[in-house]
């Protein structure tokens, strides 16, 4: 926990407003008001969060369908992200992306995907490109336990071996892929296991606790930056909403949910943390809070009012030029 | 008879087939749902719940919950058929057959013909598809003019719950691969369903409706679009055959071309792009065989060369409507 | 102008635009050739000899050996592209293009649609195609119908030595994802090719040839049958506007149309199965758009609703021919 | 070398057809009478004699681009598959395949596969199909070194062991994919300890030698059938003739092939096993080499004079029906 007072309020800051961003969708979507599909990221928070706050505007992220977590940790304006997914002209894409594919390029955030394992080629290129561009850039994209199975992600972490890129793999474990167990889909012993089967060097760690998955991220990332080549973690992880909004979610245990909201919740484990270690006090930390949630309110209040995208907008922004 | 949903029908039909022979076999990501998970099997049965109940009346060894291993389902299932089994597989979105594209484009359907003759390849590629529900760019497209391309498949498209439950079981019966897809806005669909065996041939058009003004060609969910444009030009005394080919491939092209020869005019509607559709290829099916029987241009409306947008006034203006198909069917019938 | 073959068109406009801009890479199976060997790399410069000597000039970095894998190669190529590269990926044969179709369909594609115009992916997928050298099902095909299908791509498919560097070096320059179809009968066709730096805009149509009677439109290979075809008419008064697109999408529709308006006749050549393809897309174009100067039925020629077949005689009937065409042209033109 | 005197005998006269048969095709290829693109196997033939010998007829096989040698050892009709590669109308596929494309299912042969990686996903499937048949049956898919970096591939391996199929994948490291080297395209250690990762257990051994790659089988497939999951070997091997007729082989070191030729002929290597052993003779090896010499001698003179087939069977075995 080495880190300065301001890293520590930014980073509480973060996972409570993807935590909150979370939470107004869930509300919002049950009452009809937003359309589309939506994967809520409530629980991973500290995952996202951890990552990102190694990271520079410089390095990229390629996320997936669960991507406001990974949008906001890297710095995603969360106001046009909140209008993206009203679908509205001023969005964060003009209301042509929806939650599954939020973006933005001018913050090296290389897009949500709708296509699961759709992500990490794409990060396997843009290090490619870090790494031809020769200032200790790194690529990083984010999975699912279920995009573990996908074979263009074994072949891009193949690509990212043998051209020895700066590329991270960050395996979400969350249990789940849909309704379906992790265990039962992945035939190795743990997805760690069967990254190293390619060479790469690969770390398992707690998803639950920011510090540490801030800490294990800091010194991979460096070693990437390095030229060390690439390198890969499997966190353990929950969700604490169903895997779209709208599932009943009767394939989780009894208590499962209940269970992690008690004791996985890594907002939770931060306070707490944060605070009996003296760093941060709880005025602190409501303070935030208060912060945040003014924000998502007034955002969400904007992006209600905000006006459509006229018809004609279909057909822009296929091409550069046609 | 018996009133039941589009997915209903297809529900019952895979019960009734998997119960009729044990080759046939379930596979897909989430078709049990639930498997490894803490609270058991049988979650789900398909995210939009075709497949329930079989896990519970067929069993783990023919109701198969897969990996998101899009490429690994497909050639499984074309494997497994290739070796005397007629697998049911599902992928989720058909917005994914690029993953797959290779085990369907170059193995499936090429199978017979590269080996002379020899081999049979009995599977069905059951598949979600179309715009309506905001999902956006990777979860709304219509991919069957690519599937209908390839010499090898069969490509069926049920626009109504008893075509649901016929074409279904013709294409599990078939001993060609089978691309089959299914709109998701349709599911909820009711209609009047057969009961117990039975089979909608391929290639075999349902003449929706009779007119003698304006030949529609339509699929899916947009043959409802075109009975809607229809019936509001019905009071101008303008009428229409509305023809759903129901296969795409093969595709009746008898049915089409006697309506137009006698109506004189043709429509195709479709919700994909625009560019080597299946509307081009209709059009281009009359603009060859029937050309002196024309009295106005063949016209197509189909979405717009662009991806599928979220927000719902893009998706709407993306989309054919039975506003816009009217405005066609006007010009078409004014055409001087 | 120098002599030179159309795969020295394209080597030299490789060497030219890597010289010119160092975010051009090139990358695929077997580009250098021979890397990890025991006779070191450089053994080949890809497997139809394109990429020879970039690797001695431009070295490992900007050079790179791929492993056998498409889908990494096209999207490691689209992350690239998306990150500020201009990434020239080679995929041997389009006809594993079922194998990336994801990374082109729904990523390269959409990037810039779904992030609401904000991303650029200028990246170029060379790849070869075409029928003629009996090299079966699996790597004779022609599926730029397939992309030409989808929003987002441009389609380029050079016909002449000129064009292939013309139109090279403009996909590699634009900023939007290009399909570069290069005809593996063609390689070896020799032409005059401007020096130095050579642009052929995209969505401009190569006027072939110019007469009264008919408007031929055909790609790649086909363009020289066509030649053919017409040259053989011309002795009896027939003369044929051949028109070869260049770039399937942008599509010169305006070229096209004219000459159709002229001429009044319209037949589309392609060597792709008749299904959803190119050639209904361009006989749709005109049944829709020049409907009142159509004097005839408009004609495809292409290959049947199947496969590549591997024997010689067989591959020959598959094709279109120069015998084919010119009877079509005769059938046409002798309607009434 | 526990193997019956016919064992022996049916195990040398098959790998010599394969030799004979590729030989026989190199040289006809140079003269230009044999069209389209063309793998020789030459070199590789105690892989796929050892491994067939343990399979059944109804056992299912998937082979690849180089897969004469696949097919002979299956059973296929020799001279079936010579009219097949003269494009004749009674080739075993009548002309329509080719090389790349040859099948025979009544041996359980699913055919040759012009997709690197092509295989492995429907052996999987025939797996699937032989567990449901519950015959003890299996389905086992060739591969070279460069098919190991396909996507497919890991897919099928990791539903074949959360499927506990009796799928077996067999890669033939003959060291190079086309031209590049299999060291440099394969980032992990080896082919076999990347697939060990998937929890497949996995075994490597000298392709060179018949009796290795019998006894290996043996012991796998035997396994296999008893329901105790997919498994997979990586051979070591080489390729006596270029990647594709007309390949000049410059990538290869000066005396590479020279040195196989002289040191690792699979071929060489069984005559003097069983000639040393005393298990057959000099006289028993070269009557077989006499018969197999003829035989193809023969079945490409037959192929040679055999009919084209006429054009319109362009159209036909497209569909069942249509
Ligand atoms: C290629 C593809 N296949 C299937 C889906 C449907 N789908 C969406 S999310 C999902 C599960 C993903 O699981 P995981 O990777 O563990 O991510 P999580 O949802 O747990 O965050 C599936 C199957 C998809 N979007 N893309
Ligand atoms: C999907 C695909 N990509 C590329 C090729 C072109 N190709 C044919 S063989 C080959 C090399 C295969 O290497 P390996 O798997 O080691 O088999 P080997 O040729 O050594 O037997 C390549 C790249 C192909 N046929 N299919
Ligand atoms: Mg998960
Ligand atoms: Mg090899």
């Amino acid at each position: 926990m080495q880190l300065a007072r301001e890293e520590l309020e930014q980073a509480y800051r973060q996972m409570k407003t993807i935590r909150e961003f979370e939470d107004h969708l869930h509300r919002e979507i049950a009452k009809g008001t937003i359309g589309g599909f939506t994967h809520l990221y409530g629980g991973q928070e500290a995952i996202a969060v951890g990552v990102c706050e190694n990271l520079r505007d410089t390095d990229y992220i390629t996320s997936t369908h669960r991507g406001h977590g990974h949008c906001i940790a890297k710095g995603c304006d969360v106001n046009g992200m909140m209008k993206e997914l009203y679908g509205r002209a001023d969005g964060l894409c003009k209301g042509k992306g929806g939650s599954m594919h939020v973006a933005d390029m001018d913050v090296g955030m290389l897009g949500a995907n709708g296509i699961v394992g759709g992500g990490p080629p794409l990060a396997t290129g843009a290090a490619l490109a870090a790494k031809l561009d020769g200032k200790g850039g790194v690529a990083l994209s984010f999975g699912g336990d279920g995009s573990c199975n996908q074979g263009p992600v074994f072949e891009s972490m193949n690509i990212a071996a043998i051209l020895n890129l700066p590329s991270i793999y960050v395996y979400e474990n969350n249990r789940y892929s849909e309704h379906t167990g992790a265990s039962y889909v992945i035939a190795s012993e743990s997805i760690a296991s069967r990254v190293e089967g390619f060479g790469i060097h690969t770390v398992k760690a707690n998803g639950f606790d920011f510090f540490e998955v801030h800490e294990v991220m800091k010194e991979l990332i460096a070693k990437c930056r390095e030229g060390n080549g690439p390198c890969a973690v499997e966190f353990e992880t929950t969700r604490f909403y169903g895997h779209f909004e709208g599932d009943p979610q009767n394939y989780r245990g009894p208590d499962e949910v209940k269970n992690d909201r008690e004791n996985n919740d890594c907002v939770k484990i931060f306070r707490s943390k944060v605070t009996e270690a003296g760093l941060l006090s709880d005025e602190d930390l409501d303070k935030i809070d208060n912060e945040v949630i003014n924000l998502i309110e007034t955002s969400a209040e904007e992006a209600a009012a905000a006006p459509a995208p006229s018809p004609e907008e279909v057909t822009t922004d296929v091409y550069v030029s046609y | 008879m018996a009133k039941m949903s589009y997915r209903e029908a297809l529900t019952e039909t895979l019960h009734q087939e998997m119960a009729n022979d044990e080759n046939v076999i379930v596979m897909g990501e989430d078709v049990v749902g639930g498997t490894g998970s803490a609270g058991g099997p049988e979650a789900i049965g398909g995210v939009f719940g075709v497949t329930g109940g079989l896990f519970g009346k067929f069993g783990a060894e023919r109701v198969i919950d897969m990996p998101i291993s899009e490429a690994g389902i497909a050639g499984t299932a074309a494997g497994a058929a290739l070796a005397g089994k007629r697998p049911v597989a599902e992928i989720m979105f058909s917005d994914f057959i690029g993953l797959c594209m290779d085990q369907l484009m170059n193995q499936a359907a090429k199978f017979r013909y590269m080996f002379g003759g020899k081999a049979t390849c009995p599977m069905v590629l059951r598949t979600t598809y179309g715009a309506g529900m905001q999902a956006a760019s990777q979860h709304s497209q219509s991919p069957h003019p690519m599937v209908t391309a390839i010499p090898g498949l069969k490509v069926a498209m049920p626009s109504t719950a008893a075509d649901a439950k016929g074409l279904l079981t013709t294409a599990i019966r078939d001993d060609d691969p089978v691309i089959f897809f299914e709109h998701k806005t349709l599911y909820g669909l009711q209609g009047d369903v057969p009961e117990g065996d039975y089979l909608v041939p391929f290639g075999k058009a349902r003449i929706v409706s009779e007119g003698n003004d304006c030949t529609l060609v339509a699929t899916g969910r947009m043959v409802s679009f075109c009975e809607d444009a229809a019936n509001a030009l019905s009071a101008d005394g303008i009428t229409c055959d509305i023809i759903d080919p129901r296969t795409t491939s093969p595709l009746d092209e008898d049915a089409i071309l006697d309506s137009v020869e006698k109506t004189g005019r043709l429509i195709v509607v479709d919700e994909t792009p625009p560019r080597c559709s299946f509307a081009a290829d209709v059009a281009a099916l009359a603009a060859s065989e029937v050309f002196s029987s024309l009295k106005a241009p063949i016209k197509t409306v189909t979405g717009p060369h662009s991806p599928v947008p979220f927000a719902k006034e893009l998706e709407t203006a993306f989309l054919p409507s039975p506003v816009k198909i009217k405005t066609v069917i006007e010009q078409t019938v004014n055409f001087s």
